[in-house]
């Protein structure tokens, strides 16, 4: 629906990345998501990556305080936020200088003059001013004083002129919004309900955007305009845009309902995965039970106590809490409990890079306790498929009776992308089975499975007790007997072992054998897509394959790994997952390609990576 | 949805117990001797006395000689890790709200690994039982100095005596708000008792330190206070509503002033309020020991009605229910804005 | 044996320094208007007023906003990990006594995740300062509710509003038998110099909880209290020696009688003494602001002389070295029975 | 120095293995220890192995609550504490129920019939009495009623008669010192310093032992007696008896006095680990610190503090303390900071079987910790080993500016040997340097060994700050830089590579190439050296190779393993090394043999294990 009767051209393109940056006061980050929602509405596809500070609100004007938000959107099915933005909104000289080494030659880059004085400079610790010292000649400068514009639209507003000041964003998106035709309903709407209480901030927000928009016309800003038609490539259904947070939260809830239960969920908060917990704690009305205990200890022994109880246990958390659970954890293994802990990975060791992406938790997952402590690992693609393995994870649990690890990341937690509403008929029950029968009741007896039998406390006539103590098979009384510890060693790792009866073997796509099988699991999905559809183009056709289950690993994958030269996993690690396949498949030839910036891969990166091992 | 769940179990009808119907046809493992044995005893005994369901108890504990004790009770129990039981036991009391869950843990357990999740038990005021079994040592472990062991002790860990100064379970249980307090003698079966009754028919979490003698590693240590002889002597019972005198002939009584605890004649003695709305004669009261010449107090140092968090959550959950509808699956996943590809 | 090993640097004559020169070359990176920069500020002036030399002082934290407080003191410090710094510094200042070794912490590290450790260091009586940065909510992750918020608050994890009780700070820590215990307000800058130069000269854990205002998730949480044109009426600050009085014109006091605090007229206002035996009228005061028409006492709770852990330690070491001499590794690894093989 | 005159005849024999067993509460272990002592003062070879329940006093009679100490001593080499008793001591049924399947056919079984009523047979659970069902035809039993017997040998004693009957072990003790030939004066004398403010009790005590031993003479108990010589064959040298934990303990004094430093110990006390925390309290005049923290966190981070404060920080634990642990660990690696971890395992998950052992933290030591977080671990071979690798943990610490995790187990631990004393002259030191030069100092350069200064915080003009985000390279300022940041995760895990630079590659023995490569790490080094020696004596000849350093391996592995058909990996674990080393090696074959039933390798597990590798 566009908007504007604009005289200029209107150029029909396939896909556009545009990176905001500015301040962490800026509101970059709302000004990135209203983009995406309107892209969404209009029905392109989509990805985001947001990229901001370990800090609230860093100093104003200096480079580590630049926030950042980059959107893809495209008539054609994506699989990344893009490689390179084709747009760089610079809303002061530290985010220009930040951003600018990624933008595509040739690129468009939106400057924000009215923040490029003599001491906003220094803040950016730059010394020389690269609107004059010709360092920007490559790109195609755009300069707006958007500080003096926001004033000039904003004339006679009640607001404050720091108030005025914070419009600025809007004024930016409603620039894009002309350059790509959008409408601006969506975020007029917007804005309207979320400062429904301050008529003042919402007339203020509106103007600031339409007075972008009409910059767009009346100041000759830019030589054209451009279109990204709707994508009709995807496949039909009705779509949301999605945050893999949200996905995953939404997630969790359906795998409760699935299995008939009701979720408690402890939790400690923890960047970037407290929107996990904050979403569950507006579920109230599905009988979710969110406390946010006093450590992550404490969280994931409540959350045990809850499935102890009779409810779903979660817990979710970052890399720095996981390894403080892992003690607890070993407790849920032993005593054979249904619990779903899920970790959104970020940077590290220790607090490293908190609000940067990164897998590198994989092997502190699959190994990362005291003993022989085994439990299935699965981890999230894209942030619409952190709703489908959230619900993977609350299966297994379930059905298996164990603690299940479900791994997600930053770029997934925080990116977004349209999701295909499943429709509850596609959505397969897993009813969780309480035992009430007390005729030959065994705490440790086992079904085809290798699941011990449920029991609510309070039914009648099933007390009994279970603890960290190893437990003799059957009875479950304390057993220090050695046959029976190596026994229960074994049947523990047997039951998740058993898991891969129940999961599919990953599908190749692209050639059934040859040179190259670019394997992945978790966020490196999108980039190696991207890559083999880039390498396609270019006339090399490699196979690739997504591990959704990262331990067990699924049935028949040695004989896959057997019909490729070289599989080469790219990992945000040291090559964690290249570890494990090497402990499975000794005799399959497994080569590694790390990265470990806190960002993703990009798909070029891939790319270059399959050629070089082809030499090409 | 699936709909063939097989459903909790309905309230039942038990039959009457009595006090060996509590016992698991586990083996006690405790030392000969050990106090843990008449704590076990006066609990078992006292659930017979109240009638409650074995079904609906459930016993938590974390590690520690005193932490097996769920093991030896025919009710459901949870072994769990060291330090851990109030987290557990929060969770539990929280989604099962019809159990009644008490705690067995060590003054190791309890106040040394376990000391944070024991603050957010108490200020939380999650409706659970402690039972603190405080031998001033870490018995399981083999006789190390633990968070109440008297400064100087001299333990495997402390050769020259240990330089920490103890921390009183009952004034760090007032530090934290905790709604109901008391503190009884593992050799004083009838005190125990009825202080056990009042923690448990406290609602709230209800702290009871208990004076337990390990006879292996630090035997007699409280028998300065507690042995038979000198226990009326050196104690002071704190029974709500009874003036707080003591002493064999009761001829001595306990008068709180001007933020200080005096030793008085009966007759001048201040009337035991475990109630009001300051915890500070409590706190007075829990500070008197020190002094030369003054009696330990047992009994309850402090009871009163507060919300609890396990009601709270459920009530929230009732009235997000009673506002918005009981959640529909449906209704979450097919929310926000959305566009349809054809 | 090796005996070429680079020496500790042996004591420095500092040059007096001023203010500026505590403040490190790292931008500081809290958001405008954070209450945090006035306790930075004063923690800069007090250590120049002090003359304490940079060298010998260790800025010790955790995680959140607070604890980023070490990178901008141009001194030592150790930014750790969420809620452990007691821990830290404890050995900090046991291993190198000559330090002046302070924690920087916030009411979720310090109170939530760290409340063991913040327990143990309390009861320990190490040798430390800690500020308390009390700003009822978790700032760093963005804004959910603290052990210090108040229940029912609305934040990002209890959107209908906190069902958790609140743990009081300052009673937490007369629970925990701290020796130094102190309130203070991040925009009274008078107030915080005075008491934190008053935990600076103590010896052992001085306690410090600073109200301080979250500009972005919890702004003007203690507004009812301290914004200036109530501040005189709303508060009472406790000075040693000094009556208890308050109000803009000083026209009420505050008098401590049989376990309970009261207002009363300036002239029958309790002295404050904070070394008392008994810490049964801190604990009063510590529950006042909680009676409807009472201040909220800031100042010097406690104040005693009570032996450290870090000096206990290392006279053991003293005493062991006098007693058996300094170790020898050829004498501890020959001991024992032994026999030869030819 | 035999002692007595006996007519019997006197058989010399090379070694023995006898186990006592008993209640918790019948002293079993002070027994076995004295045993023990004396032999090791004979000078013999030994080997001991003490198996307890982890209840303090488990319930008397029950065979939950017996309590066993074996030994072997011998005048030749030997490696492990045996697989089979020659002779089992049975105080009563539940000892002798418990461990008579163990017992050599045709061994030795002196049982006390004292204890043999219906009602301790009752409390073993035994239905029958063995003693009179012929389930023993297959041994010698020689049954005495101990009880009664140490009644009359203490006839006037002024103890009561519970305290008498605790002498009952001494009268055990004074028999198999009879049977043995071996001298008493090593225990009377032990008995006269131990209860020396009990002077009743050292007389009751020593009377029980010589009452023991003129049994033996008297009674006519035995056919013979027998003798095992002086074993001459050890390497020459001064020798004392020690146990894992002690050597440790004093390694680790031993470390830090090389380093030029003192140690803090942070610890908080669990089995199997707490003697260390217990020994090194007892080190004051050495300048120890110890801190009995009050949680295996705050216990790791005040060992770090202490490494901060210019200390050697150290902290012990077993592992689920280990798991908590991590976080901390993760800190320190950020840091850069020396700081030695030891991991005492035991039976797992969870709680498990804490007395039991167990080499199943591997994995966690290597890889339990969020992200890429690299550190050295090493592992004790015996008892006495322990002493070289915790000297070697805190070189490696030293030098490189790093945590080391020193990996032991329960069975080590607890066991004994003899040690052969080093001189201090074979003792290297590795002075710890402590940065005081002001100029051009970068708390985050790097010296050749990859490590950075270490500072004591004091020092005048070195003021900086450390902590857990990522930080510069060079001025370790904080940055949130993606190339910072990769090279920083990369120079951590070389800095850790580089450790290999320091340590030999571990000498092969046995046959330089062939069939089998028996490969060990921790423990299992005697139990392989037993199986090797048996195999080559039934004419099989494999080579055997043990690893100390277990993360990073050694230089020079692949081209040992290529020289073998097959690497075979017995591990008490489900096989952890193996997946270690197929990640480092895939082109190896590696088999592994996993057992895990909280017991070490017998010998002959091993040697029926090789025998079917080979078709044998
Ligand atoms: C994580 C962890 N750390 C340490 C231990 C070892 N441990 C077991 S019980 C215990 C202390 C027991 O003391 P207390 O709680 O006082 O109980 P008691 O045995 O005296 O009844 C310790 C330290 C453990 N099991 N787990
Ligand atoms: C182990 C661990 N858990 C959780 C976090 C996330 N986290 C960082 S700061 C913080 C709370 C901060 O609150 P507070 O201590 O009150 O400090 P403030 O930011 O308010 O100053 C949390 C939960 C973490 N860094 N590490
Ligand atoms: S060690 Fe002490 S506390 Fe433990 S069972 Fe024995 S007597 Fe009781
Ligand atoms: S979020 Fe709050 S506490 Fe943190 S820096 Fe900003 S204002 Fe200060
Ligand atoms: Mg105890
Ligand atoms: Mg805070």
């Amino acid at each position: 629906m566009p908007q504007s009767t604009s005289e200029l051209p209107l150029q029909l393109i396939d896909s556009v990345v545009i990176r905001f940056a500015g301040d962490s006061g800026d509101g970059m980050q709302i000004t990135g998501s209203q983009f995406t929602h309107t892209a969404a509405l209009f029905g392109n596809d989509l990805a985001t990556f947001p990229d901001f500070p370990a800090e609230i609100r860093a100093p104003a004007g200096t480079q580590p305080g630049v926030s950042g938000f980059q959107i893809r959107f495209a008539s054609s099915d994506i699989h990344t936020p893009g490689d390179a933005p084709d747009v760089l909104v610079a809303m002061n000289p530290a985010a220009l200088a930040v951003n600018i080494k990624d933008l595509k030659p040739g690129g468009i880059v939106i400057v924000n003059t009215g923040q490029f004085g003599d001491s906003d400079l220094a803040k950016a610790r730059l010394t020389s001013n690269p609107l004059k010292d010709h360092s920007l000649d490559a790109y195609r400068v755009i300069e707006i004083d958007i500080n003096k514009r926001v004033i000039e639209a904003l004339a006679g507003s009640t607001l404050s002129p720091k108030e005025v000041q914070r419009c600025k964003n809007f004024y930016t998106l409603g620039l894009m919004y002309w350059l790509y035709n959008r409408d601006m309903e969506p975020t007029l709407k917007w804005l309207a309900e979320k400062f429904a209480k301050e008529p003042a901030m919402v007339e203020a927000n509106q103007k600031a955007l339409r007075a972008g928009f009409n910059a767009g016309d009346i100041q000759e800003l830019f030589q054209g305009r451009f279109e990204v038609p709707k994508c009709d490539v995807l496949p039909p259904g009705t779509y949301r845009n999605i945050m893999g947070n949200q996905a995953l939260s939404m997630g969790l809830v359906a795998g409760a309902e699935l299995a008939g239960l009701k979720i408690f969920i402890g939790s400690y908060p923890i960047t970037p995965a407290s929107p996990i917990l904050e979403s569950l704690a507006g579920y109230k009305q599905f009988g979710v039970l969110s406390m946010q205990a006093e450590d992550e200890i404490a969280a994931v022994c409540a959350a045990i106590g809850g499935s102890y109880a009779g409810h779903l246990g979660v817990t979710s958390t970052s890399g720095p809490g996981l390894a403080l659970k892992q003690e607890g954890i070993g407790l849920a293994i032993a005593i054979e409990l249904p619990l779903v802990i899920v970790n959104v990975q970020r940077g590290g060791p220790s607090t490293g890079l908190p609000t940067k992406t990164e897998q590198a938790d994989l092997l502190q997952a699959i190994f990362g306790r005291n003993s022989e402590a085994w439990l299935p690992v699965i981890a999230c693609a894209t942030p619409s498929d952190s709703f489908d393995c959230a619900v993977e994870a609350c299966r297994i649990a379930v059905q298996y009776m164990t603690p299940v690890i479900l791994l997600s990341d930053g770029y997934i937690a925080n990116g977004s992308e349209p999701w295909r509403l499943p429709k509850l008929e596609e959505l397969k029950s897993f009813p969780a089975r309480f035992r009430t029968e007390v005729e030959n009741f065994l705490p440790y007896d086992r079904n085809a499975d290798l699941a011990r039998p449920w029991v609510k406390p309070g039914t009648v006539g099933l007390e009994h007790r279970v603890g960290g103590l190893e437990k003799a098979h059957l009875t479950g009384h304390i057993s220090y007997d050695a046959e029976n510890h190596e026994f229960m060693v074994n049947m523990r790792a047997a039951k998740v072992m058993k898991v891969r009866d129940s999961i599919p073997t990953p599908k190749v796509e692209g050639p059934a054998r040859g040179e190259v099988l670019l394997l992945g699991w978790g966020s490196t999905y999108g980039s190696i897509w991207g890559a083999q559809e880039m390498l396609a183009e270019q006339g090399i056709e490699v196979a690739r394959m997504h591990l959704r289950h990262v331990w067990p690993l699924p049935h028949g994958l040695d004989e896959i790994f057997a019909r490729y030269k070289t599989v080469l996993v790219p990992e945000m690690n040291l090559g964690q997952l290249v570890r494990v396949l090497r402990g499975e498949f000794p005799q399959r030839n497994f080569v590694s390609y790390p990265k470990v910036q806190g960002l993703p891969f990009r798909v070029h990166e891939l790319v270059a990576k399959v050629k070089s091992l082809l030499g090409r | 949805m699936p709909d063939d769940i097989v459903p909790t179990t309905t309230a039942p009808k038990p039959a009457p117990l009595d006090k060996k119907a509590y016992k698991s046809d586990q083996e006690v493992r405790w030392c000969p001797g050990c106090g843990d044995y008449s704590i076990l005893n006066a609990v078992q005994q006292l659930l017979a006395q109240l009638g409650v369901p074995r079904h609906q108890l459930c016993f938590v504990s974390g590690i520690g000689c005193s932490s097996r004790f769920p093991y030896y009770m025919n009710t459901y129990g949870l072994h769990s890790i060291h330090g851990r039981a109030p987290a557990f036991a929060t969770a539990i009391k929280t989604a099962n709200p019809e159990l009644q869950v008490w705690i067995a843990t060590g003054d190791g357990d309890g106040l040394s690994i376990g000391g944070n999740h024991m603050l957010h038990l108490l200020r939380r005021n999650i409706d659970v039982k402690v039972l603190l079994f405080n031998n001033q040592i870490y018995g399981l472990t083999k006789g190390q100095y633990s968070p109440t062991s008297p400064p100087g002790l001299k333990t495997k860990t402390s050769p020259m005596g240990s330089v920490d100064r103890a921390v009183d379970p009952i004034r760090f249980a007032l530090g934290c708000g905790a709604t109901f307090i008391a503190r009884t003698i593992d050799t004083h079966q009838k005190h125990m008792l009825a202080v056990l009754e009042a923690a448990a028919k406290h609602k709230g979490t209800a702290f009871v330190e208990i004076f337990q003698n390990c006879v292996i590693f630090n035997d007699g240590c409280f028998d300065e206070v507690i042995e038979r002889s000198v226990r009326d002597d050196k104690t002071v019972d704190l029974i709500p509503g009874k003036p707080l005198v003591y002493g064999k002939q009761l001829d001595k009584g306990i008068k709180i002033d001007a933020a200080e605890a005096r030793v008085v004649a009966p007759a001048e003695a201040t009337s035991w309020d475990p109630s009001t709305r300051s915890a500070a004669a409590a706190f007075v009261l829990s500070e008197m020991a020190e002094q030369p010449g003054s009696p330990t107090p047992i009994g309850i140092f402090r009871s009163i009605q507060s919300p609890t968090f396990d009601e709270g959550m459920n009530k929230q959950v009732q009235a997000a229910v009673a506002k918005r509808g009981p959640g529909k699956l449906q209704d979450l996943i097919w929310s926000g804005d959305k566009w349809d590809v054809k």
